[in-house]
């Protein structure tokens, strides 16, 4: 990359991280909450819930996109619901974009913060609780702390997977400069013309780096936490 | 934020990406509000303007969405505007015999779009079963995405021989092209539909721009023909 | 009564049974090993639930299986060293030590400094419980039970991994628990010096 | 679902499986030596190789797709080569489709394979050591068991990620009845027409049933497993 | 000479030290908590490498700064005790005490049928290390290290938990390893008791 970026890049880039860190800011307390309920609580409907979770997974970005469509447009239940009461409309708008960005990370994040709260030892938590911990108290100081590698690892997977959402955004809120044109869309955009490779290649490296970004965060973060138990033998 | 203002939300298959903006640049140069673009396949778009999304004009590449949601939306022919049109072309790897239908005929693979999903697609089945070659070809057929997709797999080298727009396929020097009868299959036009949602003061305006006699010359210079 | 206790767990293929009855405010619970008096402490602290009988402590009925009492742990105020110490390895030695010493109202018994004192582990509190030794780590572990203001004390081997002198200021605190407050102790360990040394009552668990 | 399958129905199952199956097989092994080198090695590059393993997840997946088609088409540097030296051509073929959905399984699997390793007890791994067991030995008889969890989460997120791939499949192998048209290809397909709900509400089902299947098992897994522990308190 | 270890290894704000030269075939090592004890044995096995120093036991050189050795610790050949037992809590009873039987052609010195019967596991064989009480971990560590055919045994601590029937069993298979064989064994311990029965040399950390 000899040039530097132009302001439309710039705008981009602004978009993605904007609606890429809302994403995860919104789907980061719902997806710790259906991991623990997961990994701690046997109830009826947890299948059905584990089930519904990994739907985003499961199904093409587009029938994804297309069922937040149904749900969310405006004249969707939700959607309409959202539009007579708030007037908030989340079709063509990038706060659509947030929500197909967080439904489409949901699943990789419940994964990950499951597999450390299955990890958390529940001899732990007995022995906060002998020693007064209230059930909300022993989680917030036990559970909670020892499921970070969880946490981190999830964020960093919901991130770059929002970071790199097309196809249930595009369905869902269409590709709007300045509003809902996020780095995937964008060079689906460059895509369209012939000779623009380099012009993708710019956005990819710019996608790239973004979440590059996140990832050394998140590792410097993890070896921070570890620092002490280095030498431990 | 003071927001700028905004012409008409354009909601346009991604295939007329060039032509439109450049025309929206002639829009915004006269004096008007630059208008907003939204590309994506015909049927996000279709889907999106169904479930209640605004939107002021729909442009389609595809006959289908474009009657879909004038039924749907009940919306008169009349407001339907035929923009543009196009032609198809039998396209090869550059090489020193120009190709045909014959000489596709015996190509291994075949690329164009998916003959059922695709309107490229269906225009080329209907030209393979006029010429009487949809039997012989149809197993060696590779169905791609999108129009993009196939001239991607051309291009690269991938298929022996494909099935293109003209529009796509002009000006890519690793491929050469030969046209096929315009009568072989339904003419290819892309139709611009007002939206009855649409509130936009412009909307009329820009609608009667693209399909002016300006911006046929527009769409000629990117390998479209007058609808 | 201090102790009235009688309850019965089935845990795999064998069954834990106590009966005690004591007006001691210390106990020594001694027993083979694997005869179940790391489960019987973990009844008292409400970790297991007995399949009968009863658990009253210091007058406070804790488990009745007939009357259907199943006091929650968080509740029982037990200053519980497990036999396994289960240090908080995220915490700190002195968020360790912190972690149960706001729980009830009461007049701390024991001040950090004082506790860190007499164990010896004032260099520690800044450490993770991974990198310390054996014996360091059960002093913790029992600075942290003593720390929490607790209202039963359920100690399961304590002077494991302590030399003779540490050893004897873990007894002498305890001594000092039973002269100057009334908090029930049961004491659980297989060295009759210990036993002896405290001159307390025994139950042996067959 | 009122009519029994058909039969076009039938073959989009087996081939989904079919490259499914075969994706996971081919990622499974090559994401756990990536996810045990990340989690336990400290070598120049490691932040390049974490940085690259997440590539698939960060770029829009039309883009992984093009790059696979340069990298393995039939004159790409690899792709050339396959064909040329063994006469495999990955394009257009369900191998290719394979291929694809591994790659972007991958960055999934070595996240949670990962989180497993880590939270394996390195003093565990000491104590093999004391008893003669060699680097190898003690880590197939030690990490590799109990980082089950990790295996099994990896499996069920990557086998999902594998059974909803589209974008990078259609852009690398096309969508060719009974070889390249996976599920999500041929939920695209309905979904370009309209007035194909049914349709597309069907094959979306049999996705969701066919992970369901995968989940359910890898509970089922998990449950076995810690049978055991169940009564520690 | 069956001992001849001198080393230095700095461990956070403290530097352990050992000097220890002895024809004895068992020596004890003994020491307040936190002065080193479980390093040293760390280091004989090879898990911890000295600052400097050397590590020579039955004639073999393990460790020397000096010359550069370093032998890997699977080939240390160390029955080893850990304070903390480290079972493989995947593994059943017997998959332990199995895993490092087969680490040499010689004959074995214990078969598992002596060895559980020994330490009284029989009926454990096929539970997970989790559901067994702290002295019943305790015995299959010890079995685990015994069934290893060690050339060098290293006891840390390895009374805890044990009651004294138990421990004294323990402390005749000691005596028996040292009459029969010649391996040479290192025993941390707390309790002169344990000493005075072994009859050993014994030597202090400080
Ligand atoms: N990673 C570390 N960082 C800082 N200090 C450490 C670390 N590891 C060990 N130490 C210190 O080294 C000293 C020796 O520890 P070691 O476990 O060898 O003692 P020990 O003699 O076995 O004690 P105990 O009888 O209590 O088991 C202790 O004071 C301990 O706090
Ligand atoms: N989950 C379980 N499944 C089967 N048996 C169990 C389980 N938990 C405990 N036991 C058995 O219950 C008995 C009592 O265990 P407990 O830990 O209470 O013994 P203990 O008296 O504390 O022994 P020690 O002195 O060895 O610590 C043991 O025989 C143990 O094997
Ligand atoms: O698989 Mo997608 O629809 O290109 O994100
Ligand atoms: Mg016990
Ligand atoms: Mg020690």
């Amino acid at each position: 990359m000899t040039a530097p970026l132009s302001s439309a890049e710039w705008e981009i880039i602004a978009l993605s991280l904007q609606v890429s860190i809302f994403a995860i800011g919104l789907a980061l307390p719902v997806a710790y909450g259906i991991a623990w309920l997961l990994a701690r609580r046997r109830f009826p409907g947890r299948f059905i819930l584990d089930g519904v979770v990994h739907l985003p997974l499961i199904l093409p970005p587009v029938v994804t996109g297309y069922v937040l469509l149904l749900l969310f447009g405006r004249n969707g239940p939700i959607g309409g619901v959202l539009d007579d009461v708030f007037g908030i409309s989340l079709t063509f708008s990038w706060l659509g974009a947030a929500l197909a960005g967080a439904v489409m990370a949901l699943p990789l994040m419940v994964r990950a913060i499951r597999l450390s709260i299955e990890a958390v030892d529940q001899k732990l938590i007995n022995a906060a609780k002998t020693l007064g911990a209230s059930r909300w108290r022993a989680f917030a100081t036990i559970t909670l702390p020892l499921s970070l590698p969880g946490i981190l690892a999830g964020t960093v997977l919901g991130f770059a997977r929002s970071i790199g959402e097309f196809g249930a955004t595009i369905t869902f809120v269409s590709n709007i400069a300045g509003e809902t044109r996020t780095l995937p869309l964008a060079i689906y955009n460059a895509l369209q013309i012939p000779g623009t490779d380099i012009q993708v290649a710019r956005l990819a490296i710019l996608s790239v780096l973004l979440s590059l970004g996140a990832l050394l965060l998140s590792e410097w973060l993890v070896r921070r936490s570890d620092r002490d138990s280095a030498h431990v033998v | 934020v003071p927001t700028e203002p905004r012409g008409p939300l354009v909601l346009a298959a991604s295939s007329l990406q060039q032509p439109l903006e450049e025309l929206a640049e002639q829009w915004t140069a006269a004096g008007n509000d630059p208008p907003q673009f939204s590309f994506a396949s015909s049927a996000a778009l279709a889907r999106q303007i169904e479930n209640g999304s605004a939107g002021d004009i729909f442009i389609s590449a595809d006959r289908q969405w474009t009657d879909y949601l004038t039924k749907a939306g009940n919306i008169a022919p009349s407001e339907v505007v035929a923009i543009a049109g196009n032609t198809l072309v039998v396209a090869a790897p550059a090489g020193p015999t120009p190709p045909s239908l014959q000489t596709l005929a015996q190509a291994n693979r075949i690329v164009t779009g998916d003959t059922q999903a695709v309107p490229l697609g269906r225009y080329a089945k209907e030209a393979l079963t006029a010429a009487n070659l949809w039997d012989s070809t149809e197993p060696k057929i590779i169905n791609a995405a999108s129009a993009r997709g196939a001239l991607v797999k051309l291009a690269r080298g991938e298929v022996d021989a494909g099935i293109l727009y003209t529009s796509d396929a002009q000006g890519v020097e690793t491929i050469a092209a030969t046209p096929i009868p315009r009568e072989s299959h339904s003419p290819i036009v892309y139709m611009a539909v007002k939206l009855p949602a649409s509130a936009h003061p412009d909307t009329d305006g820009f609608l009667g721009f693209i399909a002016s006699p300006e911006a046929v010359k527009v769409f000629d210079r990117y390998g479209f023909i007058r609808p | 009564m201090s102790f009235d206790i009688q309850i019965t767990k089935r845990l795999g293929d064998c069954t834990v049974e106590c009966v005690m009855q004591s007006d001691a405010q210390l106990v020594a619970l001694v027993g083979p090993s694997g005869q179940g008096k790391s489960s019987v402490l973990n009844c008292i602290a409400g970790l297991i639930r007995p399949d009968s009988g009863h658990i009253i402590v210091g007058g406070h009925t804790l488990f009745d299986a007939k009357r259907q009492i199943d006091i929650p742990t968080k509740l029982r105020g037990c200053g519980y060293v497990f036999q396994e110490n289960r240090l908080f390895p995220h915490l700190t030695v002195e968020q360790n030590l912190r972690y149960g010493d706001n729980r009830n109202s009461e007049p701390a018994q024991h001040t950090l400094a004082e506790i860190t004192d007499l164990l010896n582990i004032c260099a520690l509190l800044d450490r993770k419980p991974a990198t310390l030794s054996g014996g360091e780590q059960r002093r913790v572990a029992i600075g942290r039970a003593l720390m929490s203001n607790p209202s039963i004390v359920l100690l399961d081997e304590p002077l494991t991994s302590l030399d003779r002198d540490r050893g004897e200021t873990i007894l002498t605190i305890v001594d000092q628990l039973r002269r100057e407050t009334d908090t029930p102790i049961m004491y659980v360990t297989h060295q009759m010096a210990e036993i002896e040394r405290l001159a307390c009552p025994t139950f042996t668990l067959s």
